[in-house]
């Protein structure tokens, strides 16, 4: 990790106060660009209104809403198990790692805890759908900045975890595998081995990754210096995941929190790094790949044997009372706050979805940038537009 | 751990507290009085809570359209719309709720104010915490709460000339009234007691 | 043996020149979908198959579909009595029973909550149509799915023995 | 061609025709193989997968169908670009001459070659920057602000990439001496290289800097990957060419890969020795000396040679991510230039000692 030396950052801000002389003189009116909902670097439908001068962003506002599906107000008409279904929409693509703070929610409501053997599964299903989530960025990050080649191998590896899911849960995208008390079903035979040569294809898909992107000079150039997010901004605007590690916060809810997953038996770093750049966000990303192969690979040798379904009621009626848990999403801290009064179906859930708070930074994080930047910018907050819109 | 961080929190707000409830290895809830509502963001700021969670609000009126069985078109006479207000009590229908937390020791706290029915108002978290921006925004939108001294309380996610406030209880879910429930039938008992007269769909 | 400090530019070339050779040698990953066709694997929720005989419409499924994708109509009518001397039971008969695979969202709460085990799942995919009503499978469509049912797969070492489906 | 044609003394207008068809033939047949091999086969292969499998066997008959689809879909001009409906529609065109006007000046064998330009070189350089005209009027006629933002990219970027293009170029003719292609073609082909004249002369060993700065200017020109911030699809989704369809995009499409395929044959002659195998293999002392066959198998050399540079320049596209204008335009400025006077001065140094 190199520290952005305070050389280059004076370099940076010499080279923005000789632009801004330039365009003083000759005062052009500027130009509204609309990187529209349809546009190739938003994941999604996400519109970000941009005043330009020339090249340059005066003033830039994302406006969301094209993808609000309005789940709040749906959850106050659908019962657990129907929410459960529902809630894996939001982040499509670790989809598996949005029912998990749910279902603990009503479980701490309950009282109930999901037996050994089902917290392995539940925090190995995590960890995968964070593989999947996280290699998809690897790639589209090339894509973004004009390398075709490296989301085509980040498609290629990110089949097979979705064929693992797949065969445990049934679904590769949406699993709707979560129980009130535990799991639907136990893995199919074979799933271990298959797992750990997944990873392994896994580890090497980053290595392929790091050699083609991350130590290319030019991705560097265009990466280093960009976006700077210091400690106090990321916090106070409620940053979270990998965006908040990059700006060298060192908290990661998996090892920070303790509720009833399998994180605490695993050992596991926590990768932070001090410029808060859009290249440090990235390449925490990619080591926490890594990382989370790692997990994979400790809770394989310790699955405990014995049920993966508690004690539970066929109709579940949820006891009064109000709920937080949140979790480490792929994408940042993902929680959810289930206020219950004693009926099959939740009375109101607030959903707090991590990309909300990563695009929220947006409008600080832009004035003064160039056009291709912005898209940089975006690529390196990585954020998925269910998780905006909700 | 969290008793001696809420009883720190309780010392320093002092009188704006109206009531506090500490959940053994669960969560800490205050609920504080309106006025105080920015107040106590800049104290709890100091405290050490600088990771801005979010800000949202309940709605405690029980829908008037019946829970997610019955059946949204017909007459709702008989349901009892008696507001309930949960952890940390309340006695106006709608309150806004936030959550800090303390990066490095994780502590979480969830603070919760009463809105009161006739100003629908509070003051607005976006001067203490940039992130409660959009936050706030939403809330408008969705609740109809306004938040004195935001910068600009647009629509975040619905069209600018949309009427009502569709988080609210009382405002109709159409899906459901549009299209009528297939499951509207005097239900066939449980299997268990197959000679029970039971007329089907 | 440490990778020689190769400026980044030619490590991405070698990288893509040793995939290229890599597919030349040992072919691609992808599949050649209409020639090759990949197996999904047993628990893949492709289409819910209806077991006519073991339904007897009490409405479980519909009430609990999120979407309201399931409609059902039935009626009642006498059966002849189980033992020879007792009176003749009152059995729910099933006129219609439809799947809107256009609205179905294969969450699979209804293939859980049916108390009667009347509906399985079944890996098939290939069943689009041109046109978007076709995709409302009717009780006899759905009867013909049955055949793809697979048997439940056996489970991992360590799991308990209930198999569910 | 000009011995053939003359000896059977066709009439003028024949020879015309003749000249077309071979023009045709020496610009769509490389950009055709080269759009095939590497655009299709060959990044496919770089992203383990097969690519196009279905048009014929192995899919070569793809590009045919490329076009077909191309030729049959609606050609749509924007709706507030009516008023100059004419200039966006002959934008494309434009691109599409300056290449065709190129491959005119390159030599393919002894007889083989369209004209004989005393001042070859000097021509191909000034015809190619005509381009980026075309490039301009596309992005300012299509009325749209991505493909405004694209087109004023395109023309910063391509002034400022043939400044060291034609710098390079320099340090290869004052080592030739002569500004005719084909005379340094001969020149690579008949020197030697202290005195053993085993493989000729080929400048690009001695030139071996400006062939490294002319091969960047080319991708830069082409604005492939490295350098393609006109076409920055993840921005600007596809710069200029946005609002071009139908038969339209189809002319951009094909002018992009054959500049690129006679970029590849002008870099082949100046550095590799062009059409020629160095003559001392076979004997031969000057040009007249070169035996007639030449003027079949000339071609088939000169396109080999095109095609390793083509792959080159596919293998860096397919492999890097892209630089920011202001990157670009500093490193051809504050890099290429001054690098390529310095060639230029030591060129001419070593020239006069020798």
């Amino acid at each position: 990790m190199t520290m952005l030396g305070d050389r280059q950052q004076l370099a940076y801000i010499a080279s923005q106060a000789a632009d801004a002389r330039v365009n003083v003189e000759l005062e052009t009116e500027g130009m509204t660009l609309n990187i529209g909902p349809q546009h190739p670097a938003t994941h999604g439908t996400l519109r970000i209104i941009a005043r330009l001068d020339g090249e340059q962003v005066v003033w830039a506002e994302p406006s969301a809403g094209y993808m609000h599906r309005g789940y709040e107000k749906l959850t106050e008409v659908r019962t657990f198990p129907q929410v459960t279904a529902l809630v894996n929409r939001i982040d499509w693509l670790g989809s598996f790692a949005n029912e998990v703070p749910f279902i603990l929610a009503a479980e701490k409501l309950m009282g109930v805890e999901a037996p050994d053997r089902a917290q392995h599964i539940r925090t190995i299903l995590f960890e995968l759908s964070r593989i999947a989530n996280v290699s998809l960025f690897l790639g589209d990050l090339g894509v973004q900045l004009g390398a075709i080649t490296p989301v085509f191998f980040a498609f290629r590896d990110r089949e097979y975890v979705l064929n693992l899911i797949e065969g445990a849960t049934g679904g590769r995208f949406h699993p709707n595998f979560d129980r009130i008390g535990g799991l639907k079903d136990d893995l199919p035979a074979g799933f271990i081995d298959e797992t750990r040569v997944v990873m392994k294809k896994l580890r090497t898909f980053c290595d392929q990754i790091e050699d083609l992107l991350f130590g290319n000079e030019i991705f560097q150039s265009r990466t280093r210096g960009i976006g700077v997010i210091p400690k106090d901004v990321a916090l106070s605007y409620g940053l979270s995941g990998a965006n908040l590690r990059a700006s060298g916060v060192d908290w990661d809810l998996r090892r920070d929190q303790d509720i009833p997953m399998a994180w605490n038996k695993t050992d596991f770093k926590v990768i932070t790094h001090p410029d808060g750049d859009s290249f440090a966000r990235c390449w925490v990303r990619l080591q926490e790949v890594r990382e989370s192969t790692k997990i994979v690979d400790q809770l394989l040798d310790t699955i405990p044997a014995g049920p993966v379904m508690a004690k539970v009621p066929k109709i579940i009626k949820v006891p009064e009372g109000e709920a937080w848990v949140s979790t480490e999403n792929p994408l940042g801290e993902m929680g959810y706050y289930v206020v219950s009064q004693g009926d099959q179906g939740p009375f109101r859930v607030k959903i707090r979805s991590a990309s909300f708070n990563n695009i929220s930074i947006v409008p600080w994080l832009l004035k003064g940038v160039y056009v291709p930047d912005i898209i940089t910018i975006l690529a390196s907050l990585y954020f998925i537009l269910g998780d905006i819109d909700r | 751990m969290r008793e001696t961080e809420l009883a720190r929190i309780l010392e320093a707000l002092g009188a704006n507290v109206v009531d506090s409830l500490l959940k053994p290895n669960d969560d800490m809830w205050i609920r504080v009085t309106a006025e105080s509502w920015r107040a106590t963001a800049e104290t709890l700021k100091t405290l050490g809570f600088t990771y801005f969670g979010y800000v949202s609000a309940i709605d405690w009126l029980p829908s008037p359209f019946g829970k997610s069985e019955d059946d949204a078109s017909g007459p709702s006479g008989d349901r009892d719309s008696t507001i309930k207000q949960g952890y940390t009590g309340g006695d106006t229908r709608f309150q806004v709720i936030a959550r800090l937390v303390q990066p490095f020791t994780t502590i979480g706290i969830n603070i919760k104010v009463d809105v009161d029915d006739a100003v629908m108002a509070v003051d607005s978290w976006s001067s203490v915490f940039a992130g409660a921006n959009w936050h706030e925004r939403e809330t408008h939108e969705m609740f109809g709460i306004g938040f004195n001294g935001h910068p600009d309380l647009r629509n975040m996610y619905l069209p600018t000339d949309f009427e009502g406030h569709p988080m609210r209880k009382d405002f109709p879910l159409l899906a459901r009234i549009v299209k009528p429930w297939p499951g509207i039938v005097d239900v066939e008992p449980l299997p268990g007691d197959d000679e029970e007269e039971g007329e089907a769909s | 043996m440490a990778k020689p400090k190769v400026p980044g530019m030619f490590k991405g070339l070698g990288v893509t020149f040793a995939t290229l050779l890599a597919t030349a040698k040992n072919g691609a990953d992808t599949v050649q979908y209409p020639h090759e066709k990949e197996t999904p694997p047993i628990r893949a929720r492709g289409v819910i198959a209806l077991h006519e005989d073991n339904c007897t419409s009490c409405m479980l499924c519909a009430r609990s579909c999120p979407d309201w994708c399931i409609y059902i109509e039935g009626h009642k009518e006498l059966a002849p009595p189980r033992r020879a001397g007792g009176a003749p039971r009152k059995v729910n008969k099933l006129d219609r029973f439809d799947i809107d695979y256009a609205l179905c969202m294969y969450c699979g709460i209804c293939v859980e909550v049916c108390p009667f085990d009347a509906l399985f799942w079944s890996p098939e995919y290939e069943y689009s149509e041109p046109r978007i009503a076709d995709l409302l499978h009717d009780k006899a469509k759905l009867g013909e799915w049955m055949q793809t049912v697979p048997e439940a797969p056996e489970l991992e070492a360590g799991a308990e023995k209930k198999g569910k489906k | 061609m000009n011995a053939v044609l003359f000896a059977s003394d066709l009439p003028y207008w024949l020879q015309s025709i003749f000249r077309v068809l071979g023009g045709l033939v020496a610009v769509l047949l490389p950009a055709g193989t080269v759009v095939y091999l590497f655009l299709f086969k060959m990044l496919s292969f770089m992203q383990s997968r097969l690519g196009p499998m279905e048009a014929g066997p192995y899919g070569s008959f793809q590009l045919f169908a490329e076009v077909g689809k191309w030729l049959q879909k609606e050609d749509i001009v924007p709706a507030n670009a009516q008023p100059e409906a004419r200039i966006f529609k002959m934008a494309p065109l434009i691109v599409l001459a300056s290449t065709f006007l190129l491959v005119v000046v390159v030599p393919f064998g002894p007889d083989a070659l369209f004209t004989d330009f005393e001042t070859g070189i000097f021509y191909a350089l000034a015809v190619s920057s005509i381009s980026v005209l075309g490039i301009l009027i596309a992005g300012w006629a299509s009325a749209n602000k991505y493909s405004l933002l694209g087109g004023l990219r395109a023309a910063g970027q391509l002034v400022a990439y043939e400044l060291p293009m034609v710098l390079a170029v320099i340090g290869v003719v004052i080592q030739a001496g002569t500004m005719n292609l084909q005379q340094i073609v001969v020149a690579q082909n008949t020197g030697s290289m202290f005195g053993w004249d085993g493989i000729g002369n080929p400048y690009v060993l001695t030139q071996f800097v400006a062939f490294i700065i002319f091969m960047i200017s080319v991708q830069a020109e082409l604005s492939q990957t490295p350098f393609d911030m006109p076409i920055a699809e993840s921005e600007l989704v596809s710069g200029y060419m946005t609002e071009y369809s139908g038969f339209r995009f189809l002319i951009f499409f094909i002018g992009e890969f054959a500049t690129a395929g006679v970029f590849a044959m002008i870099a082949s002659i100046l550095f590799l020795g062009g059409w020629g195998v160095p003559f001392a293999w076979f004997g031969w002392t000057t040009i007249d000396s070169v035996d007639n066959w030449m003027n079949f198998a000339g071609p088939l050399i000169l396109f080999a040679k095109m095609m390793a540079l083509v792959f080159f320049i596919m293998w860096i596209r397919f492999s890097s991510p892209r630089l920011r204008e202001d990157q670009l335009q500093r490193f051809a400025w504050k890099v290429l230039i001054p690098i390529s006077l310095v060639n230029i001065m030591v060129t001419a140094v070593l020239k006069v000692a020798f």
